[in-house]
């Protein structure tokens, strides 16, 4: 057995170092800091470099320099500093350029708490950045699952040039449970004519998101939105847990999709049809599962650490064909079985409509 | 002389020692009980050799330690 | 002959127990600030502009009407609020990642301006409230959980002097570093307090005071060893002193 | 089988580590586990707590809001934690620090005076928590001593190994206490 | 006749100093440098305080600070410097203050350049900014609509003690019109019992986003929510043109919308039943009278300066009861009347799914 | 006999007109940065990270790889670039908004790293390309649109002297400021921008080079009487000079 | 009547103001108005243009994509919007600076030596721009030419008002010009 | 002495005429003609008197200036 006990928050990092990364940028917040602690002590030791930034948007413009670089590059945050990573994260989309953004997100608004959320759910998935980008998004929901999807990051990230974020939670960050590396050489990104590194014995290579020239802009914006959609095309992800035969679906992700899965498991004792389709890739947001799960399920129960965010995604999967109910908790509060089976079982006796 | 009464709050005390290296005449010392929170409070051993300096008071962290003095 | 207190806690300080670790000097300075407004009688014409750092509660043990402000620009909040309230004194603490760190610009900034407001700095070499991080004040060879072997200067770079910095600036009337590491310097502390107040009071312009500290957490030592840490480690690099007073122009 | 156990007390209690021993011992024992802490709003000092899941099955949900056991280790948690507790569950109180007057007959209840016991009988109120965690081991099962023992030796640095025969005596101290008391 | 000729930009300020604002906080950035440029002679006017910050994020927190301090007080910026404001933005709403921002969006995303777009309708309706929050979001469509909804932004900011965002885009804040200052007297805000202002003669006051207890951060959280959910039922706003009765509804807002009115005009003209609904709050989003329109009409087209942002709201509202089609210009383009009616046939007569 | 060139467009430069408006004289310091580049022989071996203002353009002119940087954030884009690749020439070109105003943290703080790159700053006293706002460099009584009475110190505040307050930092290596207003100074200029890379080079630390330049769109002047108010206005308080040199250690 | 007006030349060609004038006259004489700029991506010295509605009717899009009549001051902006032009549509040429090539048979083309009149007739090369707009508006009777001058009260600062004679003068020679070329 | 030769190159120039100032013999002077971008070139007016210093060239923001020299 190969496994290990680790914080989601060292597994992260370790994962990062298996995956290719060589080079942290980050600044202190809670609850993430695990991360960038593990890496200060890790990078050097395979000739990586770890540097603590004055501030997160230094951090994500070292991040903008050193993916522009040529490297495999990752910086982490949660709420406040990733939103003041946004203009950075705009820009690095703008320039096409691979890198790794993990937010382990807290309570807000503002500078709320450190209890577990998911009330990032639209900055990260619909552009909290201004123009028209997309991030590729992971929601793992176990510690296993972070380190997988880590490593699989960077790989994306290179494919489609394009910045992939993982969005944990407080929770996700501090647990641990035991994990597998089952990559096990330090792996190597592809080779990047592209980069910034000098041009020597070939013509200057240029990093840029500016194209003053509205045709041109508007040409560059089309290139992305092609890439986007090769992207939703190959990329979407889900996890179905009994849902192929049901009268409920539950729709989440990350941590509270892991409390849904012990619903479904109830329910079903309790000769409940209940099934769970819990997305991997918030985008590629996995809309397929839902609209065919539409076809037998009587009704979808969405649950977030939130006032209401993935909720959105699922109606436009569903698209009108069934009601898709809504159950939220915020402020750092778990949502527990007891009240989600409490919904279920009020929808799936006509109880609200 | 002046005398003087360095009142010390069980509760505010979070028995961090500081006045104690702050007392000139080395009257303070640490409990060994532990007060509601869970630390060794701090006790003036010998009030009637306090000089009502306030050193102590001024480097309290807790605002834990009250001051007075006889006017003579 | 009758007792009389000679030491009390502020009026303008509230009941409620400080969340500082054991020992840590924060609370000092929390408790001069306090005594600072009631030597001044300016506890209903204050306005406090707080940080996120340890000391992010301060609005709990100051009785005063206070405004929070996001990581690093409290300088910029304190700025909002001074300009519609010209006639309020507005001050605001920081700790070294607050003020040194995410927030330089702003602090450099209030201080060009010449905005009239009083800005103090607790350095305590690290960051406390996230763990012990390293922090723009952390001395080369200090070891922190981002720098497990010490700062490396050559990775990491070397301590800002930010109070010698904004002195260069001729918006900066007033700038000062302190520290609270005996009896001595905790009375000295308090009058430089009381006159980076009394400098914004006068409208003579914008003042700055670094107080040193200590952080016994995460600096994984006892509390009267911290002091003498401090002492040993702080001190030589960030040395006590006056750097600009009301009058002195820069260039 | 499905352990979902919750220790909670102040910080600096070693609640943490207590959780984290099992949940290590779990995995040694090839079975599903997973440890959450959670700590208070307060910076220091505040009470702290963590959940811990041991299930031979996948674990669906990590996040314990009815746990099957319970470790109280001050008296605010006792308050809290008390009515979450599954009917029929497993209640150990450190009875040197938390005066117990419960409410609920549906439960398996141990009282232990474990710091008076670590005094008396090892002379070290340091390993306190330890004799608790021996006493939850023979009242549940759910992981061995010796696999808690063979987790010490993996989560404590090489200079501290010789503390390892301390913790035993300590793990057993407090399981003889339990199977005297018959929960 | 009192109307004056005016630019978007400067009509925008003007009508900002009526609606009672008397603090300007911002950092330039083309293109809305039209509105600082005429605050910072028309503020000193009326005893009120212009002040050029140091960044966005100072501005914003500058903002913070004067709104916490009972002003009304407004900031302006476009495309990055809105990013970096997200922080800020999430901070205020957090703790419950009033403010303007406006944002004359610009192409995206990175620097991008200076075209107009409406590429930050994502950011500014769903949270660019980390946690649960909203901003109420006008999209006015012409130089007389930027001088209503500013003067009213001022109104319901203090009304919700909530942030308002007027998104408008480059041609809107450039362009000229004729406008009608119908606000003669300059307004004044309510008084705020709740502001920073010194604690005289009553108990301190404290402005904050903090709520460490996770129950208390629900709570707050909660309370947000329903104010929300009560300005989303007395809020919404659109205009109709032509929708009552139609085979196909247009959708979109600003610029965009005044050249698909154009586009209704030639199709009415030429015999197709078309129509337009115009949102004029963006958020909270008028859902209704498209979901009534989806009785009549075969299908929806939303055109937008972006790859496609609003046209999620569109079909959120339409839920499925009939297609939502999209057509979208980038990088500074505007569509013209000529596409957009191409695309208009090539629906009424079936040619797209 | 027999003609030799002595000046020629240099090697390191494209063929590309420039953007910037008839006299101004960013064009001058363009043209030096390639001339150094030439003279160190380093073209195929430097990475060059623009600003956001009127040299955003500069990838057009400059022969080498180029990483465009957002808004003030240069130096933090430098230092990603730099960590990634330690051997080569890494620098930074920035306007004085980008520098002093929104990148004051970054710049700063690549000072305190003593990160080893190259920071030009090109100081106009304006924002040129957002259409001639006030500066953080904008001098007192200087009117432009944002201050069309004039800039008032007691509204807004006084002049940046970042290259001196740099300085103080014990991680900037050489710190200094030129001007290119006449022909001696545009040699000077060169020599110090020279020293700037050479300190890189010789992984000596950070350097700073303020340059002054005119801005004769947004000063409203002809670029004549640009060169003259720059040497009577500017000149006087931004006094030329090197405030650092390597070796020298500020405290 | 709705009048969609493009004008486009050089950045410092007066084009932004000839188009301001022209909209606040149509304001003046009551009619429904809308200017919309558009800067080249040049810094300073690049092209620019300048979009002019003017109806009597409300306006549905202030955006002209297909102008009625355009203004050409350069020539690359001859090429950009000869093709927009509407079938019909009237192309004012300044033909001192633009040698005109016209591709198009279906527009009514003036081409006016301004340059040339203005130095000949004014002696004042600066008005060359203000005797196109005579001429435009004796071709398309949009607005008058006193709602010129009038709109040029409210523009020009009091101290230049010395300069509206000119102005006027230059107006109508634009105006005769156009009537004499009767396009 | 040495003679030299500066080449203003017409479609470069923008005629902001620092290399008027710059010209220590007073030899440039702007054209009345105009170049392709509408701005005034700078012509060297008597190039016998060319020294080849290249100050002229030093201060062309815009490179429009080579200079040469005959070497003896
Ligand atoms: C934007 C943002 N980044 C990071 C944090 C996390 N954070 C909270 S306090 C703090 C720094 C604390 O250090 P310091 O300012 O030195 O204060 P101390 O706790 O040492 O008194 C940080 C990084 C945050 N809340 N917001
Ligand atoms: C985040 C952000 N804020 C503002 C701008 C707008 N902007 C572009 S350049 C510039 C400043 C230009 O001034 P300076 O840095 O002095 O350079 P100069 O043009 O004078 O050379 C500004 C504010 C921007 N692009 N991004
Ligand atoms: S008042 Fe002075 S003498 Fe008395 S206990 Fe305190 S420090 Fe000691
Ligand atoms: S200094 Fe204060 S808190 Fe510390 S031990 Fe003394 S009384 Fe207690
Ligand atoms: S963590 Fe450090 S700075 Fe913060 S309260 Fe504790 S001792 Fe003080
Ligand atoms: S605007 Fe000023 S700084 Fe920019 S190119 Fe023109 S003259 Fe130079
Ligand atoms: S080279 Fe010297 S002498 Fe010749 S034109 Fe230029 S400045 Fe004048
Ligand atoms: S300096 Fe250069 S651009 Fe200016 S006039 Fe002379 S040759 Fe022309
Ligand atoms: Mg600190
Ligand atoms: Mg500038």
């Amino acid at each position: 057995m190969s496994k290990v006990l680790m914080k989601g928050n060292e597994a992260v990092a370790e994962a990062a170092v298996l995956g290719g990364c060589r080079y942290f940028f980050g600044y202190p917040i809670t609850p993430q800091n695990e991360i960038p602690e593990y890496l200060a002590k890790r990078l050097p030791e395979v000739g990586g470099t770890f540097l603590q930034a004055e501030s997160e948007i230094s951090a994500i413009n070292m991040v903008f320099g050193a993916a522009g670089s040529g490297a495999r590059v990752m910086t982490s945050s949660s709420g406040p500093g990733i939103s003041l990573k946004q203009e950075g994260i705009s820009y690095i989309s703008g320039a096409e350029l691979p890198c790794v953004i993990v937010n382990m997100v807290r309570g807000g608004p503002g500078l709320g708490n450190i209890g577990p959320a998911q009330s990032d759910y639209f900055q990260a998935t619909k552009g909290g950045g201004h123009g028209d980008y997309r991030l590729i998004v992971f929601g793992p929901a176990s510690v296993q699952e972070l380190v997988d999807l880590t490593i699989e990051a960077f790989e994306l990230a290179d494919r489609y040039r394009n910045p992939v974020m993982i969005l944990g939670d407080g929770i996700l960050g501090q647990m641990m449970e035991p994990v597998e590396f089952k990559v096990k050489e330090i792996r190597k990104g592809p080779e990047k004519p592209w980069a910034a590194t000098g041009a020597k014995g070939r013509a200057r290579n240029l990093i840029t998101s500016l194209y003053i020239v509205p045709e041109e802009l508007e040409e560059h914006c089309r290139k992305l939105k092609e890439k986007y959609d090769r992207i939703a095309a190959v990329e979407k992800r889900h996890e179905s847990y009994f849902a192929d035969d049901t009268e409920i679906v539950l729709a989440a992700y990350g941590t509270t999709a892991r409390i849904c899965k012990a619903v479904v498991d109830q329910a079903r004792d309790e000769g409940i049809r209940a099934g769970l389709i819990r997305p991997v890739t918030l985008w590629p947001f996995p809309d397929e599962p839902y609209y065919k799960a539409a076809e037998h399920a009587d009704a979808f129960l969405t649950v977030e650490m939130s006032n209401g965010q993935m909720v959105e995604d699922v109606r436009l999967s569903v698209n009108g064909r069934k009601p898709v109910h809504f159950l939220g908790r915020t402020g750092g509060i778990v949502p527990t079985k007891a009240e989600i089976y409490a919904e279920v079982k009020k929808i799936v006796e006509g109880g609200v409509r | 002389m002046a005398k003087g009464r360095a009142i010390i709050c069980e509760d505010r005390c979070k028995g961090c020692g500081l006045c104690v290296t702050a007392c000139p005449q080395g009257l303070i010392e640490l409990s060994k009980k532990l007060n509601n929170s869970g630390f060794h409070p701090a006790v003036v051993s010998d009030m009637e050799k306090c000089k009502g300096c306030a050193l102590c008071a001024l480097m309290c962290p807790d605002v834990a330690i009250e001051v007075e003095k006889e006017e003579s | 002959m009758s007792a009389a207190k000679v030491f009390t806690k502020p009026a303008s300080m509230t009941d409620k127990i400080m969340h500082f670790c054991p020992g840590c000097t924060h609370g000092i300075i929390q408790r001069l600030v306090a005594e600072v407004i009631d030597e001044l009688d300016i506890r209903e014409n204050t306005i406090a502009v707080g940080p996120v750092g340890c000391a992010v509660f301060c609005y709990d043990y100051w009785d005063v009407d206070f405004h929070q402000a996001s990581h690093g620009r409290a300088p910029a909040v304190a700025t909002g609020v001074k300009r519609v309230h010209p006639d309020k004194v507005v001050f605001s603490l920081q700790g070294d990642g607050d003020i040194a760190a995410i927030g330089t610009t702003e602090i450099v900034h209030a201080a060009a301006r010449g905005e009239k407001i009083s800005c103090l700095f607790v350095n305590n070499s690290i960051y406390g409230m996230t763990g012990g991080q390293m922090a723009p004040t952390t001395i080369v060879g200090q070891k922190t959980t981002t720098t497990p072997g010490g700062r490396d200067s050559n990775m990491a770079g070397y301590p800002v002097k930010l109070t010698e910095m904004l002195a260069v600036l001729d918006g900066t009337a007033y700038s000062a570093r302190v520290s609270v590491h005996n009896p001595a310097n905790v009375i000295k502390a308090k009058k430089v307090i009381k006159k980076a107040f009394e400098v914004q009071i006068k409208g003579e312009g914008f003042a700055i005071v670094e107080i040193l500290s200590t952080c016994p957490t995460n600096w994984g030592l006892s509390p009267v060893e911290s002091i003498k840490w401090l002492e040993e480690n702080i001190l030589p690099y960030f040395p006590i002193g006056e750097f600009k007073t009301p009058g002195e122009v820069s260039r | 089988m499905l352990e979902e156990l919750i220790i909670a007390g102040f910080g600096g209690q070693g609640v943490m580590s207590m959780g984290q021993l099992i949940t290590y011992a779990g995995m040694i024992e090839n079975k599903n586990v997973a440890w959450i802490p959670s700590y208070g709003p307060e910076m220091r000092g505040g009470t702290a707590n963590c959940a811990v899941t041991i299930s031979d099955r996948e674990i669906s949900s990590p996040v314990v809001t009815e746990p099957t056991s319970v470790i109280i280790m001050n008296q605010p948690s006792l308050t809290r934690f008390l009515p979450t507790l599954k009917p029929g569950g497993l209640l150990l109180i450190n009875s040197s620090l938390v005066s117990a007057d419960i409410s609920r007959n549906d439960l398996r209840v141990l009282e232990i005076p474990s710091n008076e016991l670590a005094n008396e009988k090892l002379n070290n109120t340091r390993v306190a928590n330890i004799i608790i965690l021996g006493a939850y081991i023979e009242s549940t099962k759910v992981v061995t001593i010796d696999s808690i023992v063979e987790s010490l030796k993996k989560v404590l640095p090489e200079r501290r190994h010789n503390l390892i025969p301390l913790n035993r005596q300590a793990l057993e101290l407090g399981a003889e206490f339990a199977r005297l008391a018959k929960v």
